[in-house]
């Protein structure tokens, strides 16, 4: 009795099963009280359905769940979850854009109403974000859609520790840093740790392996639908957690892996803009073949310089200076990437179907063809690429639309940090071929708020409130000086 | 005296030929009797949609801009009664044609829909020994629809050798009557007469040659393009019929005796004009008047509206 | 300050008024007599169904759903109103009732099979006409008194079609954009999956807002024969149209739930006065139709200017 | 028996099922009689529906909020123009066509305009459209009556076998507006656009031109249903074009395209027209009352959509 006082949750046997595909197959799992359980695993191990499973969003085929020893198997529902304290942070965002920040907080406590209901949902969630995240520039009077979507996660995570009348014990994070960049991250994380101390339970779910390793109390590897390990966090080292997920992958160390030469100045300049600040201090140039890494604090005019570059592209514009055809890789992927009726072949072929023309049609066995090859070089997990892009666990799809950008006949890639909740294995693979497809003539430009794969980067272009404020060359990158730049007050 | 006089036409349809006609008449005669200095003003306005509130909402602009008297051929007969006594309480003469209104303080120009409905069987009972009768209706809900329509079927009870055995709704427009009589022929038997409202005839004679079946007696509506297809039969087959339908140019009857009420003559609260009947004889003559794409028309001077008045 | 009255979002949200305003001047540039009293009244009397109708229209669009037979709905209603309701006033209170509930039960079947809402609404606007001819075969009855005399009311000083529209636009506003449950149902066109996640019933919502639009167009059809005193089924069918345009040039979307009670009732409002605007222009016949679109047009070229320096 | 799940998934193969019921139940009130014949007739002026719903299917397609109302007038209109300048001569079939045609691109260039560069809602800007359009139409004809040209009159009205020979130029026309739909970079970016036209744009879509064509499209469409309906009904007439605008929205949306955009299909829109005639036709038959025969078409629509069930929720 003593221990399931301790316990929050226990689901045993949880499995769940779409169409063919197996994503939960008799899955074991205990959270308890006052814990951080860290959950890792390759794309499509099953991660998010678990988490809907627990948070009430999807009922499981098989096995029994019980919240504070009380079996709650069969009717278990959102409503029982949230009664009994379980939130969740979902990993594709479940915020009402039409709404703003305080009344979406509304919509998660149906107690708060009455006079005044608005002002105090505005502070509640105001609160809880100066909490979280100082600094954070968000009013609760901004509609959502205004918001970039680090912005959106921000609020939603927020929104996810404050509480009215109704109970709070645990609260999911499905890959809850992915948009966001370092500093808020680490915000996100020490937060974490406290509220941890104060006996609420919190469970992480990240590819960024250093993010579980030094938080997690507990980690939890699933792999195919199984939890195949589960040891406390201090029992696991970098390489011996990617090796529990099952990646063959040695794991270099992207650092050291680099001979890369300065490249500059032998190929042609096929990009060269400006932000609309004028406060640049160097203009962003690109080469042919090079990759370029735009860093700095999330949202601050890294996106916008893309999309200047793309909608420059598309038009012909003569200013900024683009040449050759571009792709984009999106990183918010809900608003900007997928087709959400189509099937991932389609997804893969959009923008390759000019190629895929025969006598004037589309040829759909160039279509499937494409899709195939890509699922191979990518490693999309699906059993078959015409199932609806969905059906893909949200690190599939992401993998959709790098394939789509790299299938194409672009010479430059623009990508607005396009690893969002790409696993590990997945992303050296394709670290590996961007540098192949850079080494034969293909130019990247790629935001990323993960500062290790700016190694990738031949030269990395740091932005602060919308300008460009440094310029730093592969030997002269540093964490350190990243960050320094990209908090420098302007003199 | 009128010569200072405005005089507005709220007209809340003008998308048939019928409409078209109308309008043409006021312009002409009204605009005649603008430049002989009859009266001071006389434009039409129409409504974009034929819609009630709309064409309520157009009377009361009138009456802000301060007419002297309102010529309205009305969406509904009970339903601008509301504006109509705005108007009246203004001091605004109110007259009222086709479609009339109920209020009243308003004049009206009526044409006994019944009675031509019953005409129609009538006429058949000289023509034919009997038989099978289809029917063509207009717009479901509206008041002329049902008037005649009843003085239809008030005829097929007097004349008992007909029996309507289909009815449809035709919308009196020519491409919908065409379109409804073409869906329910195949499972009619034999038609001996096709009664119709007007703006149909047509598009049913159009509808039986497509089924490939023998052309019935139809009634036609003094449309041109009815006139000109019973003319073709008639050339080519001796096809015999009549046509009845209102003329479009009561609207200048109205236009008359508007003016004459400003005039402060005395003229009765109801008027009944007669329809227009053209015949076998009338036919190219009819023809001839009416300009293509029209309608058979009659159109007013005083001298005609006077006589019309006193007629009565 | 300036900056806050220069912002994107302000001038999005003033736009329908800036319309509305300039269409408002222009009709007293040409007949400074609508400049009164009386002849605000007259002008704009019958603008207050068509408000109401846009507002209806509204609750629907707000869930993404759009209700192409909200017309032949205040036709029946209107159509009730003039004759049940006078006659029999129980009878005709459940009658209305039993629409109000067709109503709410229509968003239910629609959420339930997940349906088009365009087909549904088709569907039913031929019911609903054919109710309402079977109730009043040929156009007649009559409102009941009281019906007729609220819209004959007469407040001090501004006409009471400004006054009933202001009300409708701030009821409405707060009841949808104030209220805490109002959030909820606007959180419904936002997200859907995002408001079934934090616990609420959609079909609910569905019901609730289907059941509102219902019951405004019952005011809609009750105000109508305040005005006109008679009904007919055919009274109100060109409202469909207008109450889905009336939404938009209130500054509403068909999806996601952005919608603006405010803007709707004044959209309806300039939708309105722009058939005014004509009758104060001399036009040919032959143009008179065009020139309405003409000028709606030209009220919405307006917004393309501002939109402009929304970059 | 998978086959027969298979298609029941199929939104558009519910159109047919409706139409089929409708039919069987005409012919059994009537013992059979002229069942053949109905058939036909429903061919014939589906025809005219299906021209036009095909515009509307990939206007509506594009995404919700777009729609095109202008249809009705740009019928009349077209109409109108070709029939004057044809005035029922053999020999100007060719220059009206071309003029019916023109005034097709005329509307479509005019609507895309008010779209794009006055950025006025499409909804609201093909509705003021409408009204130009129309009285353009009374202005240039005063509903001109005129009797079209013989040669094209026959064509309008000639059958084979009982088959009109129009419905099958019309088929034909479906079956290639459906590889367009499907197979064809065009096709592909509407239903792109309709889906997430962010998304369609960052994926390299031209967008604007896309919808450009749409609305082109969709307007010519129209002027060709002007052109040939007064061909088929021996003239035009200012109100010819009245009854398409519901039935051109309810025809695509009963034949399984999404008015949420996206999601198009072109077969489906020949079922809803057939449908939608053979409806009316089987309640005249019937010969009730005008309210029960409205509320019977209205009730008979619900629910064919109600079994046909909609869209599987996403994930
Ligand atoms: N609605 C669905 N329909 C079909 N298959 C689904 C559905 N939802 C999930 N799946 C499949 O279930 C498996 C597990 O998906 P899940 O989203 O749980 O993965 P994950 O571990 O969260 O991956 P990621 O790290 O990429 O987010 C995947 O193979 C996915 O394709
Ligand atoms: N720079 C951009 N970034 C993201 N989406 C864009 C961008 N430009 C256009 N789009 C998307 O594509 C759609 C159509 O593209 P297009 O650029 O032709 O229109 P627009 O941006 O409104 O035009 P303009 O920039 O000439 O005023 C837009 O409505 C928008 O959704
Ligand atoms: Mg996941
Ligand atoms: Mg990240």
């Amino acid at each position: 009795m003593n221990a399931s006082d301790k316990t929050i949750v226990s689901l045993t046997h949880v499995a769940k099963h779409f169409g063919a595909v197996r994503a939960l197959d008799g899955v074991d799992l205990t959270v308890t009280a006052g814990e951080c359980l860290g959950l890792v695993g390759h794309n499509g191990a099953g991660k998010s359905t678990l988490m809907n499973v627990l948070a009430g969003t999807l009922s499981a085929d098989k096995g029994t769940i019980s919240v504070h020893g009380h079996d709650l198997s069969g009717r278990y529902s959102v409503s029982t979850a949230g009664e009994n304290g379980i939130r969740c942070v979902f990993q594709e965002l479940s915020l009402c854009p039409n709404l703003s920040v305080a009344e979406n907080a509304r919509i998660f406590h149906p107690s708060l109403t009455g006079f005044g209901w608005k002002r105090r949902a505005g502070d509640m969630i105001h609160a809880k974000l100066d909490e979280i995240f100082p600094g954070h520039g968000i009013t609760p009077d901004d509609v959502v859609a205004d918001l970039s979507i680090g912005k959106r996660q921000m609020v939603e995570i927020a929104r996810a520790f404050t509480t009215t009348n109704a109970p709070l014990h645990l609260v999911i994070l499905d890959e809850p840093t992915s948009s966001l960049d370092a500093v808020t991250s680490g915000q996100l994380l020490d937060f974490v740790r406290k509220v941890v101390g104060s006996g609420i339970s919190c469970i992480l779910i990240s590819h960024v392996l250093g993010e579980v390793l030094n938080y997690a109390d507990r980690i939890v590897v699933m792999k195919d639908g199984l939890v195949v390990a589960s040891k406390p966090g201090s029992d696991f080292t970098r390489d011996t957690l990617v090796a529990a997920m099952g990646n063959v992958v040695e794991v270099e160390e992207i650092k050291d892996h680099q001979a890369f030469e300065a490249k500059r100045g032998q190929t042609e300049i096929v990009i060269e803009a400006r932000s609309d600040t004028a406060l640049d201090s160097v203009p962003l140039v690109a080469h042919r073949g090079e990759i370029i890494g735009l860093a700095g604090l999330a949202s601050h005019g890294q996106t916008t310089m893309l999309l200047k570059i793309y909608d420059a592209a598309m038009r012909n514009k003569r200013t900024p200076k683009v040449d050759g055809p571009v792709a984009l890789v999106a990183g918010d992927r809900q608003t900007d990437g997928v087709f959400h009726l189509w099937s991932i072949s389609r997804n893969v072929g959009v923008r390759s179907l000019r190629r895929m023309v025969k006598r004037g049609l589309i040829d759909p066995l160039a279509e499937a063809a494409l899709g195939r090859e890509w699922q191979e070089r990518i490693k999309i997990k699906t059993p078959d690429m015409d199932d609806n892009i969905l059906s893909l666990s949200g690190g599939n799809q992401q993998k959709a639309l790098f394939a789509r950008a790299l299938a194409s006949d672009a010479d430059i890639i623009l990508m607005d940090d396009p690893m969002r909740g790409v696993d590990i294995g997945t992303k050296l693979e394709v670290y590996d071929l961007i540098r192949d497809e850079a080494a034969q003539g293909r130019t990247f430009l790629w935001y990323t708020t993960e500062m290790d794969e700016l190694y990738n980067c031949d030269h990395t272009y740091v932005f602060r409130d919308g300008a460009i404020v440094a310029d730093l060359t592969r030997d002269a990158l540093s964490e350190e000086k990243i960050l320094q730049s990209s908090f420098q007050e302007s003199a | 005296d009128t010569s200072g006089k405005r005089i507005a036409l709220s007209n809340n349809y003008a998308g048939n030929s019928w409409r078209q006609a109308m309008l043409g008449s006021w312009e002409k005669v009204a605009g005649q009797a603008v430049t002989d200095g009859v009266v001071a003003e006389a434009p039409a306005f129409t409504t974009a949609e034929n819609q009630v509130t709309e064409q309520a909402a157009q009377i009361q602009n009138m009456i802000l801009q301060g007419y002297d008297a309102i010529v309205i051929n009305a969406a509904s007969p009970d339903a601008l009664n509301g504006a109509v006594k705005q108007a009246c309480d203004a001091g605004i003469v109110v007259v009222s044609f086709d479609g009339i209104v109920t209020e009243p303080c308003a004049y009206r120009i009526a044409v006994d829909f019944k009675a031509m409905g019953k005409v129609e069987v009538d006429y058949l009972a000289t023509r034919i020994d009997g038989g099978n009768l289809l029917e063509i209706r207009g717009l479901a809900g509206v008041f002329v629809d049902d008037e005649i329509s009843a003085g239809i079927h008030e005829g097929v009870a007097e004349h008992s050798q007909f029996k309507i055995v289909g009815s449809v709704h035709g919308d009196w427009a020519q491409d919908v009557a065409q379109k409804a009589v073409a869906g329910i022929l195949p499972s009619l038997p034999d038609i001996a007469a096709v009664v119709t409202q007007g703006g149909d005839g047509y598009g049913a004679a159009q509808a039986f040659a497509a089924a490939g079946r023998p052309t019935p007696l139809i009634v036609m509506g003094n449309r041109y393009d009815e006139m000109l297809w019973w003319k073709e039969q008639k050339d080519a087959n001796g096809y015999e019929t009549m046509s009845v339908s209102i003329a479009p140019g009561v609207g200048t009857l109205a236009f008359w005796v508007a003016q004459m009420i400003l005039d402060g003559k005395d003229v009765p609260q109801d008027l009944t004009v007669p329809f227009l009947t053209v015949t076998q004889d009338t036919l190219e003559d009819s023809l001839a008047g009416t300009q293509p794409g029209g309608v058979a028309n009659v159109e007013y001077s005083l001298e005609d509206a006077m006589a019309a008045i006193a007629g009565k | 300050m300036l900056a806050k009255l220069t912002s994107p979002r302000f001038l999005r949200a003033a736009l329908p008024a800036a319309s509305f305003t300039i269409l408002l001047l222009a009709i007293f540039y040409v007949q400074p007599r609508a400049m009164s009293y009386f002849g605000m009244n007259l002008m704009l009397q019958y603008t207050v169904p068509i408000a109401l109708a846009t507002i209806a229209q509204m609750f629907i669009i707000t869930v993404n759903d759009l209700d192409l037979s909200i017309g032949a709905f205040v036709g029946l209603t209107a159509c009730i109103g003039a004759t049940l309701l006078a006659d029999t006033p129980v009878l005709g209170v459940l009658a209305l009732a039993a629409c109000v509930a067709a109503y709410a039960a229509m968003g239910a079947l629609i959420h339930w099979r997940n349906l088009p809402s365009i087909v549904v609404t088709l569907g039913m606007s031929f019911v609903w006409l054919g109710i309402a001819v079977l109730v009043l075969p040929t156009p007649g009855g009559t409102a009941p008194g009281w019906v007729k005399s609220i819209m004959a009311l007469k407040v001090p000083y501004v006409p009471f079609p400004i006054v009933a529209a202001v009300v409708i636009g701030c009821v409405v506003h707060v009841v949808l954009m104030r209220s805490s449950y109002g959030v909820v149902l606007r959180g419904a066109g936002g997200n859907p999956k995002a408001i079934g996640r934090a616990g609420w019933s959609l079909l609910k919502t569905k019901m609730v807002m289907f059941g509102a639009a219902g019951f405004f167009g019952v005011l809609s059809g009750l105000s109508l024969i305040g005005l006109t005193s008679a009904a007919d089924a055919h009274i109100a069918d060109r409202y469909t149209l207008y109450a889905i345009a009336g939404v938009i040039l209130g500054g509403g979307e068909f999806v996601g739930g952005r919608v603006s009670p405010i803007g709707a009732v004044i959209g309806a409002l300039t939708l309105a006065l722009t058939g005014s605007f004509l009758t104060f222009l001399r036009i040919s016949p032959d143009w008179q139709i065009g020139a309405q679109g003409g000028i709606l047009i030209l009220v919405l070229a307006l917004r393309a200017l501002i939109n402009r320096r929304e970059g | 028996m998978t086959f027969v799940k298979t298609l029941s998934q199929k939104a558009w193969i519910w159109s047919f099922v409706g139409m089929f019921a409708v039919w069987l139940a005409t012919a059994v009130y009537t013992g059979g009689k002229g069942s053949a014949d109905v058939l036909t007739a429903a061919l014939s002026f589906a025809t005219f529906t299906v021209i036009v719903g095909i515009g509307q299917m990939f206007v509506i397609t594009t995404g919700p909020g777009n729609v095109d109302l202008s249809i009705p007038s740009t019928i009349s209109l077209s109409g109108a123009v070709a029939m004057k300048i044809m005035d029922g001569s053999n020999a100007m079939l060719a220059i009206g066509f071309a003029a019916s045609m023109g005034c097709g691109v005329a509307v479509g260039i005019f609507n895309y305009i008010l779209i794009r560069v006055l950025r006025i809602p499409p909804i609201i800007a093909t509705l003021s459209s409408s009204f130009l359009i129309l009285s353009s139409a009374i202005a240039y004809g005063r509903g001109l009556k005129i009797k079209p040209p013989p040669l094209l009159a026959d064509f309008t009205t000639a059958q084979i076998m009982g088959i009109p020979v129009l419905a099958i130029v019309i088929i034909l026309l479906a079956a290639v507006m459906g590889v367009v739909l499907n197979r064809t970079m065009y096709g592909r970016s509407v239903l792109a656009i309709g889906q997430n036209m962010r998304a369609a744009w960052l994926a390299g879509i031209n967008v604007e031109r896309i919808r450009f064509f749409t609305y082109l499209l969709s307007a010519v469409l129209a002027a060709l249903c002007g052109f040939l309906l007064s061909g088929f009904s021996g003239g035009a007439s200012l109100n010819m074009g009245q009854e398409y605008l519901l039935a051109s929205i309810a025809v695509v949306v009963i034949g399984g395209t999404s008015v949420a955009g996206g999601k198009a299909n072109v077969a489906g829109i020949w079922g809803a027209a057939m449908f939608m005639f053979l409806l009316v036709t089987m309640l005249n038959t019937f010969g009730a009352s005008a309210g029960i025969r409205l509320i019977m078409t209205g009730l008979i629509i619900v629910a064919v959509i109600t079994i046909a069930g909609g869209d599987e929720p996403q994930r």
